[in-house]
């Protein structure tokens, strides 16, 4: 679960880590006074929000408002800004970064540190490696303050400067530790001469661990991460993820269904989403699957693609033929109760091919109306 | 031989007390896998298809040692961590969703006591004909000589049933597990299969995120001589988005299928286009 | 730091662990209507209530009213009751003890269980060590739950009822933690014929560790645990307990005074306190230390004893000679700058000792008038 | 000899920029400890009575051995811990009103690494004549053969006053701290005695709070033949008043004084009750 800004600064805020003063707005007239110069920055769920212009600055109060407006019709990537975050805008002397993130090859927490901060942090490790530290976390020991003090020396800190680092990296643990984060990170962490300031802040909380971070949970389920369709596939406990296509994909298993993506795209095609009913799936279940893919807009024809193992094409087979979606379908299917699948649906007017290959192709044609 | 489980292995069933575990002991116990006992706390003193429940691994008196885990999310870290406290290897985790920071506890425990884990959200692992600790069809499997390793599910049983039909029976089938924290690796597993005399060629099924692939491919061109062929899922999902399993995403540009497939050619690897074509490949090089 | 049983139990249900429904009151009237049967508990911080009489039961309004009255004009063990805690009497089915503890020579912390629950629980390991169970924890490998539930099968629990219990020790463990208690316990946690309460709740924090809880500190400070003499010694920074003779005693180090309260008692004399200024006392520490002392009503002569170490026997003489108490002194006095010291008081018309036995017994014939 | 320093114990001071470590980084030096470096996060390349301040222990250039810490409570665990990680031995922890919970983490990992740690709440350890790692006043303390070991600061000062006057000069004086948790215990000093040549009696300084005296009671008892005499302080103190010390508590009846003199009385130690007591009572077992 991707955090805005705004609420990740509000938690490393509340862990001591200083933020610099801010309001949120979702409409210009909220705001009533502040200390310019300010920062006017959009708050939506994508990466690139600066250079797609969602970040202003402001002088005055007449100057905000009317960039405030101009970002509020804005549409970032696909989604609409819905606030705005006013913030004082610092005099920075220098931008540091700091992260911690999941490392799956290491099996390990990972806390990286640079001394140049502001840009893309994987840019700068593969540009200047040695500008980029890193350390991984033994969970059984935990994060020893003088391994931070060390790597704070690594790139290039002393004095104050790096104790205060220290302290921040000390916290934003805590605060990754605290929420089952995957990824908790202030880039950049400014110097200013009023001290350290987090300009910006990531957290990126891990969903499978939202049970026990309920106040967060309840926010998910609401998320402009998601589209409308998504979110509806959530509630259903289907795998669902929106693509630019024209032709609905539904199968069993993850790894199946990306297969069949990359099977219609070998072919010419191009997948509207990703559907995964999972394992074992009910007639039910494949009917959610299918009202689901035919609510998005241009989707031109269905491909279905079944392994039967725990899955029996009987049931696929029979919650097809349920729902008889108005948009011409290509069905394969193998594996459990197979015979029994593909004759449910010759029966109903079907036609089901033997190979995901057949299939694709079929389902690509019927797309362009053939 | 055959690796990680055979003949010998004695398994307990952590969760067997649930819907899934339940149903899939049965499965497993049909298949001929000596499941010794059953451990769900709160439920000692029942039985599920004739084997013993115990609240704790603790109480089981048989011998023992290896565990598969049904367990609920929330609860199946204190599985795990039971299961590694008392040596049981392998420890197989079939359980979905389990929060990353739980995993890389179990991951460090495992390590530091040399247990092999398999998971968590994976179908689990079979030898065909000798054990299976897992919830896959076990019909698609056939016993022979292709080591088979996956991050899937589903393909997994799709490219095992193409094998097994065209003749080319496995010695074991190994899911690794769709999460982006899990036990055993690539490299884990093909140094397994290399000192297998069973095994005389591998296949490899990955998938986008993380980078098991593109280590897999360096072990392989500098230390593997067994002949691998690879299919890799994704090549055509969009960066940011989890593609049904939660290790599946490309970030920050790393973990896309063109890197693990150019990787996997570096190592002389061959990598099918479709799934149907793993078995071409394969009869290519043995 | 001792909480009251109401705050323990808010903590306590705030981490999941269930609490009977209770209303705390300071005044009868503030009970409008409640479920009787009702518990009705004195809120103080000494152990030894029930038997006091501090806790009474009641089966209607009325009858709650009058005795909230009675609770509240009380004294316990010379504290008086001003808050009353109302809860619904519980049908109690069987009574467990759960704990967690510091154990000071294993160096860990311990978590405790037993069958026999509702009595001091150090009197039952004593006469039935069977009925209790004890686990150290690792810091490194914290408590693994199947340790707990091994523990609860021990002490007799199966089925639904052992995982409840361990579901409780998991979280008592965490508030233990979060909370850096000393203590945490639940006696009686009672089986009920809803499932289980925790009857009565205790949580004792480390003091040292209040700088991590801040909320607690703020309370602390005005905590009933400590008479006001001890709360301004606490303002002072100074070591202070309030005792019951006619003596007061000031010294430098905890050890050493200590040492002379026993030696007061060993030759017939009484302390009226503890106060410890300290290793490098200044005069001004001297001053604040006589100042705490005299306040106590009852002090008939004080008892100062110094080995000079850090601390300079010069800078004591001025303090004493700066304030000039009209309760009358005895001083012993020895170690670094001795002499300095001693002359300054000589000068100034007080006799010193060289010796702690002979100080303690001129302080003794003071306080007895001679 | 001596136990645990003496003069081929290389010393850093951790928080040695601080009052209190300023000022007794100056008595120590003045004393002849041999003191190489002070560690100070942020004060890196400042110096201290002509002593060189690092950033972190790794920065040391020297060969050192040992460390003290003056660091304030708060951040005295992350000290501790770096001492314990580079290796350093003993760890004397000055600090007073370090959590409990902090201290328990300390000494776990000392013990995993089999350093002997003294304090917190220490006012250390003194070998006279060789070194003083500690806040102790050195005046008092003289070369000799008892060995003196203590939970208290002042009253230790006191006793070992009276021994030096009395001809008595001390092998080592170990403060153990007046916390709850603290790291060695009377026994571990015990032990550490038995073995060293120049010890030929003991005197043990004890108070009431927990049972670290009665532990060494029957350790003495059991296995220790040097001639001991002990002092306890607190006879009077109420029940479930922290005397001072954090540690000096008598709770639910236990770690009361009667207790701790019964104990030892069996152990065969003659307890003293007054701190003059103690020279009298060690000449005439000595």
């Amino acid at each position: 679960m991707k955090l805005h800004e705004y609420k990740a600064k509000e938690i490393f805020s509340n862990y001591g880590i200083p933020v610099p003063s801010g309001i949120l707005v979702k409409d210009p007239n909220e705001l009533k006074e502040f200390k310019f110069p300010a920062v006017l920055k959009s708050q939506v769920l994508v990466g690139g929000r600066g250079k797609a212009g969602g970040i202003k600055f402001a002088d005055n109060l007449d100057e905000a408002k009317e960039k405030i407006d101009e970002l509020l019709k804005m549409e970032i990537k696909g989604l609409p800004v819905k606030l705005v975050l006013v913030e004082a805008k610092a005099e920075i002397l220098k931008e540091l970064y700091v992260g911690f993130v999941v490392d799956r090859t290491a099996k390990r927490n990972v806390l990286i540190m640079s001394s140049e901060g502001g840009v893309n942090i994987e840019e700068v490790a593969q540009r200047s490696p040695d500008k980029v530290v890193k350390f991984q976390i033994d969970p059984s020991e935990g994060l020893p303050t003088h391994k931070i003090t060390n790597l704070a020396k690594k790139i290039g800190l002393k004095g104050k400067e790096m104790v205060s680092v220290v302290g921040v990296v000390n916290r934003l643990n805590k605060v990754f530790s605290d929420y089952d984060a995957e990824l908790a990170e202030i880039n950049p962490l400014a110097v200013t001469p009023e001290g350290l300031l987090g300009v910006d802040a990531k957290l990126l909380v891990d969903d499978n661990s939202l049970y026990r971070h309920k106040d967060l949970a309840k926010e998910f389920a609401k998320s402009e991460e998601f589209t409308d369709i998504e979110k509806r596939a959530k509630d259903a406990g289907l795998s669902y993820v929106e693509l630019e296509g024209d032709i609905g994909v539904i199968g069993c298993g993850a790894g199946l269904v990306m297969a069949s993506l990359d099977t219609l795209k070998l072919y010419g095609g191009a997948a509207a989403n990703f559907l995964d009913v999972g394992g074992g799936a009910t007639k039910e279940n494949m009917r959610s699957a299918l009202e689901l893919v035919v609510q998005k807009e241009g989707v031109k024809s269905i491909f279905i693609n079944i392994f039967g193992g725990i899955t029996r094409c009987d049931e696929i087979a029979k919650g097809i033929v349920d729902f008889a979606p108005k948009t011409p379908i290509s069905v394969r299917m193998m594996g459990t109760n197979e015979e029994e699948g593909k004759q449910i649906l010759r029966d109903n007017g079907y036609s089901v091919s033997e190979t995901i290959e057949e299939s694709a192709k079929e389902a690509i044609e019927l797309a362009r109306g053939g | 031989m055959a690796i990680i489980i055979d003949e010998n292995t004695k398994a307990i069933v952590q969760g067997i007390t649930g819907g899934q575990g339940r149903f899939h002991t049965k499965a497993m116990k049909d298949y001929g896998t000596n499941i010794v006992a059953g451990v769900t706390p709160g439920k000692g003193g029942n039985s599920v298809e004739d084997i013993p429940v115990y609240d704790s691994i603790s109480e089981v008196p048989n011998d023992i040692n290896a565990s598969i885990i049904f367990v609920p999310a929330p609860f199946a870290k204190d599985a795990a961590l039971e299961a590694i406290d008392f040596g049981l290897n392998p420890v197989v985790i079939i359980t979905e969703r389990i929060p990353i920071h739980d995993s890389i506890q179990i991951m460090k425990k495992a390590e530091s006591k040399g247990i092999d884990v398999i998971g968590p959200n994976t179908p689990g692992i079979i030898s065909p004909e000798k054990s299976k600790m897992g919830v896959m069809p076990s019909h698609v499997f056939s016993q022979g000589s292709v080591g088979l390793i996956s991050r899937s599910g589903t393909l997994t049983y799709e490219i095992a049933n193409n094998l097994s039909r065209a003749g080319l029976g496995q010695s074991t089938t190994v899911g690794l597990g769709g999460d982006p924290v899990v036990g055993l690796s690539f490299v884990d597993v093909l140094k397994k299969f290399d000192k297998d005399d069973q095994t005389k060629a591998v296949v490899l099924v990955g998938e986008i995120g993380g980078n098991a692939e593109e280590t897999a491919a360096k072990f392989i061109k500098d230390s593997f001589s067994k002949p691998v062929v690879a299919y890799i899922a994704g090549r055509t999902a969009p960066p940011g988005k989890r593609m049904g399993h939660a290790g599946a995403i490309v970030s920050g540009g790393m973990g896309t299928a063109d890197s693990k497939i150019a990787a996997l050619g570096e190592g002389g690897v061959d990598v099918a286009e479709l799934p149907s074509d793993v078995v071409r490949l394969l009869k290519e090089k043995m």
